[in-house]
């Protein structure tokens, strides 16, 4: 019950705040917003049972992509250029548009019934035991390509369940190249002259 | 060395010497052994192309020491029931050589065999489908070759003088107006046209030496690469760059069926090589022909009447049904015809057939030794050579088709050409209407005939586009016929070389004169070959019973009266009477040599290259090389009935059809007679010139006496007689003819230029249009290009889930 | 338990996974010794580009080995050799290793035109090679992928450093413009993807493309319904929402119509390396990703699901065929020569993604019974490898003698191309053979490739006779492109250098010329020895359709 | 049993898309459209993290979730840099100013 009512609270905010980012003209308070709805999407992972999920969502977005982004509201928000207003006409277009999405969206999903959906399940592969809580240890053994939560036995060998340590390892690589890319760009230029574009590299 | 690889040989350093050429000449300047006003590129042209002639006609020559001459002389002509005798029994299978080309197999009335093939070298193998460069020779392919070659060396050498002005640095274009007065000025680009002449020859003898179709489709885009390169020639020229992109799209419309047409075939019979070959592990692969034709040239056909089940069993060279497995391999036999008129598409589009004939008037754009090479004799010639090297594959309804679309434009564009007044324009149309006639007779199996007329046309075609570029680089640039008149005492030589190739495309003849020594008329070529064309389309609405086909025979007949007709009023208009415009006639002059020579050598040709008519050497050479032999009537009763006519049938009318042919001509020389040269119903023009005409007359033409007394005098005698009342009834029946033959060829050019032409220009705009239009959605705005993400998720959600079955 | 585990992932990975994944370590090395080099400072010493040639050099000889090994391997033998590895994440097959040689060998071609073209300068050139080997990297993990998450993960890490190469040229308007068109784009399209893989992952309970057409069959596969009648209805509607959604993603990559926005722009503002790499990696790499999905999907071979897959194919069909005439139409007034090959290049993805709705359409008959159309949807996958091979190199051709144009007279308009033809030949035979295979002109290349294409539209058109329109609408489109095309050779060829403009002296036998030579001479081998690559494509396609 | 089923979780999650892509719709400024950017994956991520919870997916959906972060965190920061650069060359964060691309 009480985990009923904190949904219920947690998902108005995740809404509310979403749906705030949209409407709000000012980029400070649009920033304002977008923390709310994330942090309110961390509780909803708590409250799902993702635990580490949440605290690694608190950290990297609330406290890493947002700031990050504040930052960038920061530099770019001088002069005439602090509120930059969406125009009636456009914003009715995106309702409408957004509308239509969400239409297709809810119609697809509401009739779903996904518990009968998953108990047809005759596949090889056994039903995983659903994470409740304390993930740490689990996920920390997935990274590295070890599944104790999900065996799967075909006879009697022992075979290796998708384990994750391949993407694990890359993404460090892709991170290493995307800020390689993101200092390149954000470094002060060298040829600071907007005006004259120039062909010749 | 055998026969088949001195031939080989021989063809193929013909082939390639052009190419050698193009490559030295296209950088003549970047490679600096020449510059802009050397003419050394040309000479080079010249030597290629010439030497490449000299090798053509040793081929020919060799082929016919080594086979003892056979294919020059008539062969004794089967019976019908010696055909059906021969039919199983016959050794046929000796009609075809050893598979890998070149050893004589046969065992037939003569120790020649029909054709040498083989291949030059594997591309690409698809599992069972091989690409190759394959070589196909036989005396089609000799004939086309040495006319090719001939006729591309007269008109290089013509052009050596014709493009003269181009050897220069500052080449002045008069008919590109600059704002402020000026005419647009470029360097010379006289090494540059030869160097496409040059291209265009190796695509067009590589197009002819091809030996699976495949090969000839690659030669055949290089051939329209060529032509619109050299229509294009003055690209600065608004009116020559619409003309050769207008050429390009029609012929890619037509390449597109062919396309179809080539998939149905891989995908079907899964092979492109016209003749058979034994691969190197022993396996006999059976080529196009033999699969669709067997031994024997007949189709085996199921006996199911009915059109979408019936099917075509394919046999291998001995005649022996193909198997795979236990069920014997078939093609469907709609599957043949949707192939045979997709490959037909493509003639159409080159061959300028109705209802894409419009590109080939405006690609008298380019130069004209260009129209003379590419869009008289030879290019447009690829077409109708297509139709006829395919001919095997096509079943009785394409062959109906293809004579009904040749009969519509041989109609519609000679009427056209009565009313052109724009010298260039009428041989246009006139190269058109002749185009028909070989569809014709191939169509309705005179395939030789067609064939025929397709070598004779070609040297009096390129003689009269000659004929007609030395007047006009005699008078100045000047086309328009209106403005010429007389003209044959400024350029004697080119006049009556001129009329040398009018009197051939014509028609006339003098019977009776040549039998003793011919044993046919005396006559110019093209009497003989559109005699052959007439008589098999005389042939074939004899034996099919549907009236509906007695059009294939009555219109080419009336065409060719109008031919004539047409034909004779430009040498009238341009050559005789007097002069229109007295500034164009004072600064006529003959031409130097360069380009008479090749006139004269071209009239000869085109007086005597056919000598003998259907027993002389030309028609007997060609006949020789039929694939599909025509010895017995062939019916196919799927679609409709129709009857192939037979060799026999065609020469038991040839009398009748060809007296009535020639009839026609003399009523069409006779009728320009009256009107353009005697002007007797054009009472504007005896109104105007009334004096003149008659001193004129007295003055000029040494016939001019007789004439006047078996025409005019009895005409004025009569008039006198009758008082005016019968001058005038003469006079309205006459004129009234007249005006509505013209007024239905302006309506025929009204539909070609408002409807046809009309029509690829909307497309072309309206693509053009379009294209600008969906420039719009590229707004360049980012929000809205996120927004079509979304839109997008919706709508091709929604557009799926309403598909989707309930 | 554990330990057992522990023990097979360490064999799998030492003995199998890293050697296959050979490519993309050696890419990933270059990378660090790249950023190494800046550190240390010895980037002084040895320049950048060659160590990043080093690295793309070693991942495709890894890769060529890797290649043969697989080529060479006893079919016998396959079922140990080939087959998923790192713990069923990739997936090994001829096709897999086809596709590497492929990217590889382009990302060589790419590398070497940028030290020819000289972008970047020096002082950039660990950043932009890094951002290169980056991305090439997150091609290669698409071309192997076998889970929902690498399919994600590959085409972030495709897309993001060509966003920021996009804007590689950080001091023009219209480079940043072009860079921030794309980020904007890419990121909205793998957003939809992304909820559309939630959807999918969640309603199969799986990722894995193995498992994906088993946990289908078990939904779907019995007639008398395990779902309930209106459940059954919404699992398909959200499964065909999942899929549309998880194409956005796809067409972003390929651009197709109407996620094709940003091409144009994009390869108009950025660098004409930058837009020749774009051009064929990332659409050869998605092609590869989504021949394998597709695949994947359709595996299921229930016969509930058959319309599904019939109107999915005839759908990619459609889309297909109005990308190829939009591209080909937006083409024609274009003045920029990158423009009109971003227009170009969307127009050949509309004509490579007919060979995948001939897949589809062909494979739904499949599942309808009639097993002999495995083969010939194989011929449509073989088509397509034989046209990304072509691709490669025509597209390519194009992009870098664009860019080696602009070096020589400081413009990309086409209108400046003037007379070109006699002054720099060497340039304009060889985009003359590129613009002519793009058109698919015999004996080019470019015909072949559009030939098999066609050739297996032919075939699905048996199975349902919308290909046949789509194979028209496809020949009439070549009709089209040829005009354009023509357009720039005419201009280059027919017309006159005009006075006052630069001259070109751009001799053949300078390593910039040979570059050219290199590039274009394959157009013309592919064209005429087709066997050289369509055997291997052949070898390569067979396997996707082995079950 | 919670009375709180899957769909609950599925229906904030479409909400979240929809707002995110109507966001990157809408704003002019650019880093407004980066803000869009985040809501629409943190919606896949609920979804992730909801099937994680109720289907057979498990913790690979977890696992997936915790990806996309990592992926969203680079992407956010190329963007940024891009926007910054954008900024740097036309003096405005308006994307609306940067239409000189277009036709």
């Amino acid at each position: 019950m009480t985990a009923d009512v904190l949904f219920w609270l947690f998902a108005a905010l995740v809404c509310g705040g979403a749906l705030g980012v949209v409407v709000t003209q000012n980029i400070v308070r649009m920033a304002f917003w977008l923390i709310l709805s994330l942090g309110s999407v961390s509780a909803l992972f708590f409250l799902l049972g993702a635990d580490f999920l949440g605290a690694a969502q608190l950290l990297i977005y609330v406290g890493g992509t947002v700031v990050l982004l504040v930052f960038g509201v920061m530099l770019t928000a001088s002069g005439p250029y602090m509120q930059i207003k969406t125009s009636a006409a456009d914003g009715l277009l995106g309702a409408c548009v957004g509308g239509l999405l969400f239409l297709v969206l809810v119609s697809s999903i509401s009739g779903m019934d996904w518990s009968q959906l998953h108990t047809t399940n005759t596949t090889p592969s056994v039903i995983a035991e659903r994470p409740e809580g304390n993930t740490l240890r689990p996920l920390g053994l997935a990274f590295l390509g070890l599944r104790p939560d999900r065996p799967v036995t075909e006879g009697s060998e022992v075979k290796p369940a998708p384990g994750y340590l391949l993407p694990f390892e890359i993404v460090s690589v892709h991170l290493l190249v995307v800020l390689v890319g993101a200092a390149y760009l954000a470094r002060a230029k060298r040829r600071a002259n907007p005006s004259n574009d120039s062909l010749s590299a | 060395m055998d026969t088949g690889t001195v031939l080989r040989n021989l063809l193929t350093l013909a082939w390639l010497l052009p190419l050698a050429g193009f490559v030295a000449e296209i950088y003549a300047l970047q490679l600096r052994w020449s510059h802009r006003l050397s003419k050394a590129p040309a000479q080079l042209a010249v030597a290629c192309i010439g030497a490449g002639f000299l090798c053509s006609l040793s081929a020919l020559l060799y082929w016919g020491n080594e086979t003892k001459w056979v294919g020059f002389a008539p062969v004794e002509h089967h019976t019908p029931a010696e055909g059906l005798d021969g039919g199983d029994t016959a050794p046929a299978d000796a009609l075809r050589p050893d598979a890998t080309g070149g050893e004589p197999a046969s065992e037939h009335h003569h120790q020649t065999p029909k054709f040498y093939a083989g291949t030059f070298y594997k591309l690409a193998q698809f599992g069972p489908l091989e690409i190759t460069l394959d070589w196909y020779i036989d005396s089609l392919t000799l004939v086309m070759f040495t006319m090719v070659t001939f006729i591309a060396t007269c008109i290089h050498l013509f052009a050596m003088g014709y493009m003269k002005d181009e050897l220069t640095e500052e080449y002045e274009d008069h008919q590109v107006h600059l704002p402020g007065g000026h005419h647009f000025t470029r360097p010379g680009r006289f090494h540059r046209f030869f160097a496409f002449l040059s291209l265009f020859c190796f695509s067009m003898l590589g197009l002819v030496l091809a030996g699976n179709i495949f090969q000839v489709f690659i030669f055949w885009e290089l051939v329209g690469v060529c032509s619109y390169l050299l229509i294009g020639f003055y690209v600065e020229r608004h009116s020559a760059s619409t003309a050769a992109n207008k050429a390009f799209i029609m012929n890619r419309v037509g390449d597109f069926g062919f396309l179809i047409g080539l998939m149905i075939l891989i995908t079907s019979l899964g092979t492109f090589r016209f003749f058979d070959v034994t691969t190197a592990d022993g396996a006999e692969q059976t080529g196009l022909f033999s699969l669709v034709r067997g031994d024997d040239g007949k189709l085996d056909i199921s006996d199911d009447p009915s059109v979408t089940k019936s099917v075509v069993y394919l046999r291998d060279s001995h005649g022996h049904r193909l198997v795979d497995g236990t069920t014997p391999r078939t093609i469907s036999y709609l599957l043949l015809i949707a192939a045979g008129l997709g490959v037909f598409a493509g003639s159409i589009g080159k061959s300028a057939q109705f209802p894409l004939q419009t590109w080939l008037p405006d690609a008298m754009e380019g130069p004209t030794p260009v129209s003379a090479l590419v869009h008289s004799a030879t290019m447009v010639a690829a077409g109708v050579y297509l139709a006829g090297r395919f001919y095997p594959m096509f079943p009785p309804e394409v062959l109906l088709g293809i004579a009904y679309i040749g009969c519509i434009t041989l109609f519609v564009a000679a009427t056209i050409a009565v009313v052109a007044t724009d010298i260039k324009k009428v041989l246009a149309y006139s190269t058109i209407s002749q185009l028909g006639y070989m569809m014709l007779g191939i169509g309705v199996g005179g395939w030789a005939a067609g064939l025929f007329h397709l070598v004779t046309h070609a040297f009096f075609k390129s003689l009269m586009f000659l004929a007609s570029g030395s007047v006009i680089a005699g008078c100045h640039h000047e086309q328009d016929m209106r403005k010429m008149g007389g003209l044959r005492h400024k350029m004697p030589i080119t006049a009556y070389t001129m009329l040398i190739g009018v009197i051939a495309i014509a028609g006339l003849a003098i019977p009776g004169v040549g039998n003793a020594l011919f044993g046919q008329a005396l006559a110019f070529s093209g009497y003989h070959s559109k005699d052959a064309i007439v008589a098999s389309a005389l042939a074939f609405s004899e034996l099919n019973r549907n009236p509906l086909h007695n059009i294939l025979f009555i219109v080419p007949l009336v065409t060719a009266g109008i031919t004539a007709f047409y034909m004779f009023r430009l040498w009238f208009m341009t050559f005789a009477g007097q002069p229109q415009d007295e500034h164009v006639y004072e600064h006529a002059h003959e031409n130097p040599a360069i380009m008479t020579a090749p006139l004269v050598i071209l009239s000869l040709l085109a007086a005597g290259c056919a000598i003998g008519g259907e027993d002389g050497w030309l028609y007997c050479l060609l006949s020789f090389s039929e694939t599909v032999p025509t010895v017995d009537r062939f019916t196919s009763e799927r679609v409709a009935s129709i009857v192939i006519p037979s060799h026999l049938d065609a020469r038991d009318v040839h009398g009748t059809a060809g007296g009535l042919a020639l009839l026609a001509a003399f009523a069409g020389t006779t009728v320009a007679y009256l009107l353009y040269c005697r002007k007797v119903v054009n009472p504007d023009d005896i109104r105007r010139q009334a004096g003149g005409v008659y001193d004129f007359l007295v003055d000029k033409w040494r016939f001019d006496t007789l004439y006047d007394v078996a025409f005019v005098r009895p005409c004025h005698i009569v008039a006198s007689w009758c008082q005016g009342f019968d001058q005038k009834v003469l006079d309205v029946v006459l004129h009234a003819s007249a005006a509505i033959t013209i007024v239905v060829s302006k309506w025929e050019r009204t539909f070609d230029e408002g409807m046809v032409d009309g029509l690829v220009n909307l497309i072309g705009n309206s693509t053009t249009n379009f294209g600008r239009s969906l420039r719009v959605v590229q707004t360049g705005r980012l929000r809205q290009y996120v927004m079509w993400i979304a839109v997008g998720v919706v709508v091709l959600f929604a557009a799926l889930f309403t598909a989707l079955p309930k | 338990m554990f330990q057992a585990l522990f023990t097979s992932l360490l064999q799998e990975t030492t003995q199998r996974s890293l050697w296959l994944a050979g490519p993309e370590l050696a890419l990933t090395a270059g990378i660090v010794l790249l950023l190494l080099g800046r550190l240390l400072g010895f980037d002084k010493l040895i320049p950048p580009h060659w160590i990043a040639l080093a690295g793309a050099m070693a991942a495709f000889g890894l890769s060529l080995a890797i290649f043969y090994s697989a080529n060479s391997t006893d079919p016998t033998a396959a079922d140990e050799y080939f087959g998923v590895y790192f713990s069923g994440l990739m997936t090994f097959d001829k096709f897999g290793a086809l596709v590497r040689l492929f990217l590889l060998l382009f990302l060589v071609f790419v590398l070497a035109l940028t030290v020819l073209s000289g972008i970047p300068d020096a002082e950039d050139g660990p950043d932009f090679y890094t951002l290169l080997l980056g991305a090439v990297v997150g091609m290669l993990l698409m071309c192997s992928a076998n889970n929902l998450l690498m399919v994600f993960l590959g085409i972030e890490m495709a897309s993001v450093p060509s966003y920021a190469m996009a804007g590689f040229l950080k001091g023009r308007k219209q480079g940043s413009e072009a860079a921030l068109k794309f980020v904007v784009f890419g990121a909205g399209a793998a957003g939809v993807m992304l909820y559309g893989i939630s959807l999918l992952a969640g309603m199969l309970g799986t990722g894995d493309f193995q498992e994906i057409g088993l946990r289908l069959t078990v939904l779907f596969g019995n007639a008398d319904g395990t779902l309930s009648d209106p459940v059954r209805a919404a699992t398909i509607r959200t499964l065909l929402l999942a899929l549309v959604m998880i194409f956005v993603g796809f067409a972003f990559k390929l651009s197709i119509v109407p996620f094709h926005f940003w091409t144009p722009d994009v390869f108009q503002g950025a660098p004409a390396e930058v837009g020749g790499f774009l051009s064929v990696a990332s659409k050869a790499a998605a092609f590869a990703l989504l021949t394998r999905l597709v695949l994947a999907i359709m595996s299921a071979g229930t016969a509930s699901l058959q319309d599904l897959y019939l109107i999915l194919g005839i759908a990619v069909g459609v889309i297909a065929a109005v990308t190829a005439t939009f591209g080909n139409l937006a083409a024609y007034s274009q003045t920029n020569m990158k423009r009109m090959l971003a227009y170009s290049t969307i127009a050949h993805a509309g004509y490579m993604l007919m060979a995948i709705a001939a897949m589809m359409v062909l494979q739904s008959g499949r599942i309808g019974g009639d097993t002999s159309l495995a083969e010939r949807s194989s011929h449509a996958v073989e088509g397509l490898l034989y046209y990304l091979a072509v691709y490669l190199f025509m597209n390519l051709g194009a992009f870098s003698i664009t860019a080696l144009i602009r070096n020589e007279i400081f413009s990309e308009e086409i209108e400046d191309y003037r007379g070109l033809g006699y002054q720099a030949p060497v340039l304009c035979v060889g985009m003359g053979l590129c613009l002519f295979s793009l058109v698919g002109l015999p004996p080019l290349g470019g015909f072949v490739g559009k030939l098999m294409i066609f050739a297996s539209l032919l075939d699905a058109g048996y199975v349902h006779w919308s290909m046949w329109v789509i194979l028209a609408i496809g020949g009439l489109n070549t009709v089209l492109s040829l005009f354009y095309y023509l357009n720039v050779l005419k201009t280059m060829y027919l017309t006159e250098r005009p006075a006052g403009a630069t001259t070109v002296t751009f001799p053949a036998w300078s390593s910039a010329g040979l570059y050219v030579m290199l590039v274009t001479v394959p157009i013309i081998v592919l064209g005429v020895h087709v066997q050289l690559v369509s055997n291997a494509a052949r070898r390569a396609a067979e396997v996707l359709f082995l079950q | 049993m919670e009375s709180v089923g899957l769909n609950a979780y599925l229906f904030v999650g479409a909400v979240l898309f929809v707002c995110g892509i109507v966001c990157m719709a809408i704003k002019r400024n650019g880093i407004g459209v980066l803000m869009g950017v985040e809501l629409v994956l943190n919606s896949a991520n609920l979804n992730f993290v909801a099937f994680a919870r109720y289907t057979p997916l498990g913790l690979d959906g977890q696992v997936i979730a915790l990806f996309v972060i990592v992926l969203a965190a680079a992407e956010a920061a190329v963007a940024l840099a891009i926007a910054l650069n954008f900024y740097n060359n036309h003096l405005t964060i308006d994307v609306d100013r940067g239409s000189e691309l277009q036709g």
